[in-house]
């Protein structure tokens, strides 16, 4: 694990370069492409509170992205609300519905769980499809004031603001994983009972983990509709976030914040990069072979594929003592 | 897990070796002569069947290349895969204009896609031509935006207009709307339903349905309760092909005498195989059918070399639908770039809303929101469909247009009757 | 009398695509309910299944018919497709559900691409006689379209249950869902019984694909709406159970239909996953599921 | 005679048809030392279960320290006092030793700004503190069942439950962790032992009680316990003299 | 012909823990041998090497029968079972949902060359008449004694050389225990079945055995052959209380 001065220093400096680069880089299309990337960072770490730390697996990514999404959409439109009161609407409102969720998780496990979740996209995307004020199927235009000078247009913009966004996210997934919460949420994620007996209250916990992610995941939808202008169900209710948000983590590791980081950072960069090179229906069979291979050579991902590498027994059990 | 700092460089500079990889590998391509096209197909996810477009596109620039270029340099073209996804576009887009420096753009396949491209074509002020998209242009009002589907000046609203006017001339008044819940039906559903009340019909029937449903037996049975004269259908190829089989299977009842409008789908050789007979009496929006009132120049030709690619390539047998507009929309381009002998996308544009364009699907003129002034989405009748073979759909008579007026080749059937 | 009209109308269309579902959903209550492997590709394996249909229906072969003799090298690709995932999870000692998922993803986007690079991305249906044609009793009308692939469900159901109760086959099967080392002690190999598990539900989805193509054209993308649906309908029925997987579909089609009929057709799918998300809310096992 | 730390009173446990538990009637000393025995199956785990929390009885009730706790949560019995190991360990996999015993002291909250000391001195005590940092699933059997004492340790608990917290270990092993709970008991902690290992209940127990599908049926000192003929039945069988 | 099952020098454990230390036994045709032990202490471990659940770690078990020698160290379960040794094991393993008749038949199902299934079944029913009037009835319903009937005319159903028992008397009634014992014993007796048989009651188990091998902690520590068990049984009793 990395030392807390270390991560502030780097994050600070990550940050700080970040509002520096609409200055440097002129090429807008980095900041697309970049957008992307941390959009996943932000979804994958939010995913992995819940998914990694506690052990309950979310299917159902793209309904909290999804509420993010058109809560901040809505706001938009209605109130013409400024984008920081969009992420935080956004995220409060993620907050609750992991709340929701979380109430399931006093009663079922497993992959029950998982399957609710899967419900849930398709119950909100029903309801949005519904709903006049959100624009049905047609969704909504969202075209927003112009941002601050300084970003030189949209794209740096939401690129700065889904930065900080990442950055938070990344901040609170760290202070998680070494205070008693991500402790408790991984004793959970190693044994029930035993947390219990331990004194961890794992109902209260599973609720504030869900929440926590929940509302992660839902601020990372927040800036999407000043990024592309119009929202509609299929792309932000889509599968493909659902999909992204658990092959990233799997795919970094998902003990530890810097897995998901890892994850979205590769993953989302091949995507990215796919989308623009290869570009066709191999685009896609090359994610679907790369998810297969890695699950085979690497379930552990890339951190326990390196720590493997390093540390040899480090995190194999020792082997049998010999017999007298 | 313990990652020190080395390691964490090392990974750090792999992803920025990443990220800048389309940088490098797309610089060394950008030293080229050629005059660059661009814009992003789906090539899969839900809107893949549309992928032959890139036959139209291929087409036109090899046409333009065959003939010498334009302005001495060959086109080419860039086109990146969108997977159908809206998301996806913003980036592809930012790729083409910032980093391919394309000269030229085209947008993505339809209304839900392109909407995210038109704020930043009106940002960089870049001349776009939409690709059957409807009502793009609207709100951002865009006056480098240049459609090519022949919706209209109107879209939105008249696009299926020629429907309300052939129940207005054959005097039905009791009119249902039945529409997905997409983007496009949507649009014309909402359109149709004040184009009928404009007009004095009555509305009996107004409804939306989810996009996978395949049973239409609950909204037929209800269809028929409510007695129409006339039902404007508006739908996707899955459903519309449900709601043909349920058509025969469950009926639609004595008083209907026009049934169709806004079905997307029947334009499709797979649907048209599939359906055959039961498509007889169908009155369907269409954008070319080979009638003899529609011979454009150069359509056939294009029509037989695109039939032969496209067998190969296991898309669309027929082509009828995008691609001609595909290479109209090139079209579009290549004559304005002829005409001015320029790059410079002002003058372009310029010259497109002041000159009409000779293309394969007519000749064609802008408005100032870049529509055509003119409506010419036909309504064409099946009739006298026999069997499924594929072949019948090529002749003319199968496919009878009704409206618009001038490119009329027959007159309506009533629904029972044609298909009787 | 409309309303009866409307809702006899809705109850048998609702079972009818009940029936289908549960059809859909077969495999994985055998995969899924049975085994415990999460197979999300399970889907993709449907449309390719419809996909081989419909090019021998291309030949002139009825679907059903094709289907059934296609279940035998799908039975073969199940056992291979098992014997890989085993090799990659199962022997060596691990492998958890956020694993198998992905890997199963995984596995679904290449059959998909494999589908689109096989045959293009043009919606493909089949051609038999009885498409366009309904049966009508009383003021019930059901197209064929449905009701055929309809009735394959309870004969599949009574095949599978005759083959569960009444051969040893069936029984290892069943036996290989509660303890594998019971198999073991009566001298069958209980891995052999779950690669045998999981062609059979390969197998299955050969069948479920000739009736989802009977009621409609298919591409190569279909399974990512099927996804949802199929699970909602095993977990409903409590995972494993056979009968079960049939009530639960038709529950939910039912469902659906009233809907469609009665509210708005647009409202459907989210009232199928609302059913899903009350029934684990109260009973979590599952509509017949035995406690946990 | 000083009043009970824990009463179980008529307390049962019905799994669906199955009786898995009871009536079982048992009062608990301050400190003292009790040994659970029985065969397998016999429902000492499910009377310790309802005990700690992770159970709720079926009917009777739980009295701790005074206090009804019959249907109150588990974490919040530990926080009253009560801890517990299990029979397989449940190590809380990927955190260090320290981190493990972290858990508890996070949410139990003993002097939580010495918290670090505490683990510390309780490594220490259990001869743990050379692994302090290795991750659980590097540690031996031996230490797994360590770690699991000092986790159950590390808040000063008044009762400890150790579920069969010697088996699978060597002789010498044996005694080393009999003699660590020997030393916790001395300072003022209850313990009940369950146990299969017999030489080590009989030498630590003051009192031992034997279960046998789900009652009680012998109660005593080790030395009349293996005396009890109903002890003898359950473990050796009837002996009967041959025909 | 020298007939038996030989276990050489075995140990095994799971993960850190070793569990057996360098066991060696042999069970001879005909015999009934016995396995005593408290609990913990490996029996079950060691009846589970022999059917290959556990993989020793070290030594070898060797099945000797008509001249052959097998090495079942390195088998899978199945395989050791098909070959003709048949298992009661530790908690029975029925399959709770399945009937009494096919658990029986799922057991009988297989081709091994040995016997006729439909004839071992008469026999077990004819051994058990309680399973035959119970045969419709899931085994999940039964009673405890009944289930290890069931339990071990399931192991007959494989049509064994060989059988090992696995503590079944564990959760019974007294009077049960008898029964359960009695009808391992019968087997041995009438139908000249090998057996070795875990248990933990020991006076009844020394009394039917030829041979008892006393476990504790992992190691024989004690072999009791027939008839001097009464001598011996007082001190053996306090050494695994752990009195002594």
């Amino acid at each position: 694990m990395m030392r807390t001065g270390t991560f502030a220093t780097i994050a600070v400096l990550l940050g700080a370069a970040g509002f520096l680069l609409p200055q440097v880089v002129a090429n807008p299309y980095y900041f697309y492409a970049g957008y992307v990337v941390l959009q996943y960072i932000v979804i994958a770490t939010g995913w992995n509170i819940l998914g990694g730390y506690a052990g309950y697996i979310n299917f159902g990514t793209s309904a909290f992205f999804g509420a993010g999404v058109y809560t901040s959409a809505y706001l938009m439109q209605a109130f013409e609300a400024p984008l920081v009161v969009q992420i935080v609407a956004a995220a409060l409102v993620g907050v609750a519905l992991g709340v929701a969720t979380g109430y399931l998780t006093l009663r079922i496990q497993g992959v029950y769980f998982s399957i609710a979740t899967l419900a849930l996209v398709v119950v909100l995307e029903t309801v949005v499809h519904n709903t006049e004020a959100l624009g049905g199927a047609s969704g909504l235009t969202t075209i927003g004031p112009p941002p601050p000078a300084w970003f030189k247009g949209q794209t740096q913009y939401v690129f700065c603001v889904m930065l900080v966004l990442a950055l938070l996210a990344v901040v609170i997934a760290r202070w998680i994983e070494t205070s008693w919460l991500g402790r408790g949420f991984r004793a959970i994620r190693a044994s029930e009972p035993a947390a219990e007996s331990c004194g961890v209250p794992t109902l209260r916990m599973k609720l504030i983990a869900c929440a926590i992610s929940g509302g992660i995941i839902a601020a990372a939808g927040a800036p999407y509709p000043s990024y592309a202008y119009h929202v509609e169900p299929v792309s932000a209710f889509g599968l493909l976030i659902a999909l992204n948000a658990l092959a990233m983590p799997l795919i970094g590791g998902t003990r530890s914040w810097m897995g998901p980081v890892i994850g979205a950072v590769l993953l989302g960069t091949i995507q990215q990069v796919a989308t623009v090179t290869i570009s066709s229906e191999y685009n896609i069979l090359a994610v679907g072979l790369l998810l297969i291979a890695f699950v085979v050579a690497a379930p552990e991902g890339l951190l326990g594929l390196l720590s493997a590498v390093r540390g040899g027994v480090r995190w194999s059990a020792k082997p049998a003592r010999k017999p007298a | 897990m313990k990652i020190n700092r080395r390691e964490f460089a090392v990974l750090g500079a792999g992803v920025s070796a990443g990220l800048a990889m389309p940088a490098i590998w797309t610089g060394a391509r950008a030293q080229g002569q050629p005059i660059r096209v661009g814009c992003s197909v789906s090539l899969t996810g839900a809107l893949a069947s549309t992928k032959n477009s890139l036959i139209g596109y291929e087409l036109w620039r090899d046409d333009v290349n065959a003939a010498g270029g334009l302005l001495g340099r060959k086109v080419e073209l860039v086109v990146y895969d969108d997977q159908s996804s809206p998301a996806a576009v913003p980036g592809i887009y930012s790729k083409l204009v910032d980093v391919d420096k394309v000269d030229l753009l085209f947008s993505p396949y339809g209304a839900n896609l392109t909407a995210t491209v038109m704020p930043l074509a009106k940002q960089r002020d870049r001349i776009i031509i939409g690709i059957l998209t409807l009502a793009s242009n609207d709100r951002l009002k865009h006056d480098k935006f240049f459609q090519a589907a022949p919706w209209g000046p109107n879209g939105a609203e008249d696009w299926a207009r020629g429907f309300f006017d052939l129940a207005i001339a054959n005097k039905l008044q009791r009119i249902a709307i039945i529409a997905a819940d997409t983007e496009f039906s949507k649009t014309a559903a909402a359109g149709g339903k004040r184009v009928s009340e404009a007009a004095g019909l009555k509305v009996v029937m107004n409804q939306v349905y989810p996009p996978t449903l395949n049973d239409f037996s609950a909204i037929l049975r209800n269809l028929k309760a409510a007695e129409p004269e006339a039902v404007f259908l508006c739908s996707y190829p899955p459903d519309s092909t449900a709601m043909v089989r349920g058509l025969s299977e469950i009926g639609v009842g004595e008083s209907v005498k026009l049934f169709g409008g806004g079905m997307v789908g029947p334009q499709y050789a797979s649907l048209l195989q599939t359906l055959g007979p039961a498509l007889n009496g169908i009155v369907n929006f269409h954008l070319y059918v080979p009638e003899p009132t529609l011979k454009f120049q150069g359509i056939e030709g294009f029509l037989t070399r695109y039939q032969a690619i496209a067998k190969e390539r296991q898309v669309d047998p027929l082509g009828f639908y995008i691609p001609p507009f595909c290479y109209a929309a090139g079209q579009m381009l290549s004559e304005a770039v002829k005409a001015t002998g320029t790059l410079e996308e002002a003058k372009l544009a310029q010259w497109l809303h002041g000159n009409p364009v000779e293309t394969i699907v007519g000749k064609i003129a802008f408005n100032e929101l870049g529509d055509w002034t003119e409506r010419r989405v036909l309504m064409a009748q099946f009739r006298n469909i026999a069997g499924n073979d594929l072949e019948q759909f090529r002749q003319a008579g199968k496919q009878v247009v009704l409206d618009p007026p001038a490119l009329k080749s027959g007159d309506l059937v009533p629904f029972a009757k044609a298909r009787a | 009398m409309m309303l009866i009209d409307l809702a006899a109308n809705a109850l048998a269309s609702g079972a009818a695509l009940g029936s289908i579902y549960a059809l859909l959903a077969m495999g994985l209550a055998i995969t899924f309910g049975l085994l415990h492997v999460p197979n999300v590709a399970h889907p993709a394996i449907v449309v390719a299944g419809a996909y081989a249909v419909a090019l021998a229906n291309g030949y002139g072969a009825d679907p059903l018919l094709a289907a059934l003799l296609l279940t035998v090298p799908f039975y073969v690709l199940g056992l291979g497709f098992y014997t890989f995932y085993s090799r990659a999870f199962e022997l060596r000692g691990r492998g958890n559900s956020l694993q198998s998922l992905t890997l199963f993803f995984g596995v679904a986007l290449v059959i998909e691409i494999g589908l689109v690079i096989a045959f293009g991305t043009d919606l493909r249906s089949v051609s038999v006689p009885y498409v366009g044609q309904s049966l009508s009793v009383g003021f019930v009308t059901l197209p064929y379209r449905f009701l055929v692939p309809a009735l394959v469900t309870p004969a599949v159901i009574l095949a599978l249950w005759l083959y569960l109760t009444r051969t040893h086959g069936g029984l290892a099967l069943r036996a290989v869902a509660h303890d594998e080392r019971a198999l073991s002690i009566s001298g069958i190999d209980p891995s052999s019984v779950k690669r045998h598990a999981f062609g059979l539900a390969t197998a299955l989805a050969v069948l479920a694909g000739a009736a989802l193509i009977i009621t409609g054209p298919v591409d190569p993308f279909t399974d990512r709406s099927l996804l949802g649906r199929v699970f909602a309908v095993v977990v409903l029925a409590g995972l494993g159970s056979i009968p079960g997987t049939l009530v639960a579909a038709v529950l939910i089609g039912v469902a659906e239909a009233f809907v469609t009929t009665f509210v708005s057709p647009s409202w459907a799918p989210g009232v199928a996953f609302a059913i899903l998300l009350g029934t684990l809310g109260l009973r979590p096992s599952g509509l017949f599921g035995a406690s946990r | 005679m000083t009043a009970p730390l824990l009463s179980v009173r008529q307390v049962e446990k019905t799994f669906g048809a199955l009786r898995a538990l009871g009536p079982v009637e048992l009062d608990l000393r301050p400190g003292e030392r009790l040994g659970l025995i029985g065969p397998n199956g016999s429902g000492k785990t499910t009377l310790i279960n309802c005990i700690a929390g992770l159970l709720v009885p079926t009917a009777g009730a739980i009295v701790y320290a005074g206090e009804d706790v019959t249907r109150r949560p588990a974490h919040k019995r530990a926080r009253m006092g009560i801890a517990r190991s299990f029979q397989i360990p449940r190590p809380f996999t990927g955190m260090t030793v320290l981190e493990n015993l972290f858990v508890p002291l996070d949410y139990l909250g003993r002097g939580a700004g010495d918290a670090r000391a505490r683990a510390e001195g309780v490594l220490r005590s259990m001869r743990l503190d050379g692994r302090r940092d290795a991750p659980v699933e590097s540690l031996s059997q031996l230490e797994l069942r360590k770690l699991e004492l000092a986790r159950a340790l590390v808040t000063e608990p008044r009762l400890l439950i150790a579920d069969e917290a010697m088996a699978g270990l060597a002789d010498s092993e044996i005694d080393e962790i009999l003699s660590l709970l020997l030393d916790l008991n001395r300072t003022g902690v209850a313990v009940i032992m369950i146990e299969h290992i017999m030489h080590a209940v009989m030498r630590f127990s003051e009192r031992v009680i034997c279960l046998e599908t789900g009652r009680i049926i012998a109660e005593g000192t080790p030395q009349s316990i293996v005396e009890d003929p109903h002890v003898q039945r359950v473990y050796f069988g009837e002996q009967q003299n041959r025909p | 012909m020298n007939n038996r099952i030989v276990l050489e020098r075995v140990s095994a454990g799971y993960g850190a823990v070793t569990v057996l230390h360098d066991v060696s036994l042999e069970v001879r045709e005909g015999e009934l041998v016995a396995l005593l032990g408290m609990n913990g202490n490996g029996k079950s471990t060691l009846l589970n090497c022999i059917l290959g659940f556990v993989r020793p770690t070290s030594g070898r078990i060797l099945m000797e029968w008509g001249g052959r020698v097998t090495d079942l160290t390195a088998m899978r379960p199945h395989d050791i079972v098909n070959l003709g040794i048949g298992a009661v094991p530790e908690g029975r393993r029925l399959v709770p949902t399945l009937s009494v008749e096919d658990n029986l038949s799922l057991a009988g199902g297989v081709r091994r060359g040995r016997g006729s299934p439909a004839e071992t079944l008469a026999f077990c029913y004819e051994t058990f008449p309680i399973l035959r009037e119970r045969r419709r009835q899931a085994a999940g319903t039964l009673s405890g004694g009944q289930q290890q009937m069931l339990a071990i005319a399931r192991a007959l159903m494989t049509a064994p050389r060989f059988m090992v028992v696995d503590e079944p008397s564990v959760g019974l009634a007294p009077i049960v225990v008898d029964q359960v014992i009695d009808a391992v014993k019968q087997l041995q007796t009438a139908r000249g079945m090998t057996i070795l048989m875990a248990e933990q009651s020991f006076f009844q188990a020394v009394e039917v055995a030829a041979r008892a091998y006393v476990l504790s902690h992992g190691r024989i520590i004690r072999t009791v052959e027939q008839g001097r068990e009464l001598a011996d049984g007082e001190e053996i009793r306090r050494t695994m209380m752990g009195m002594a």
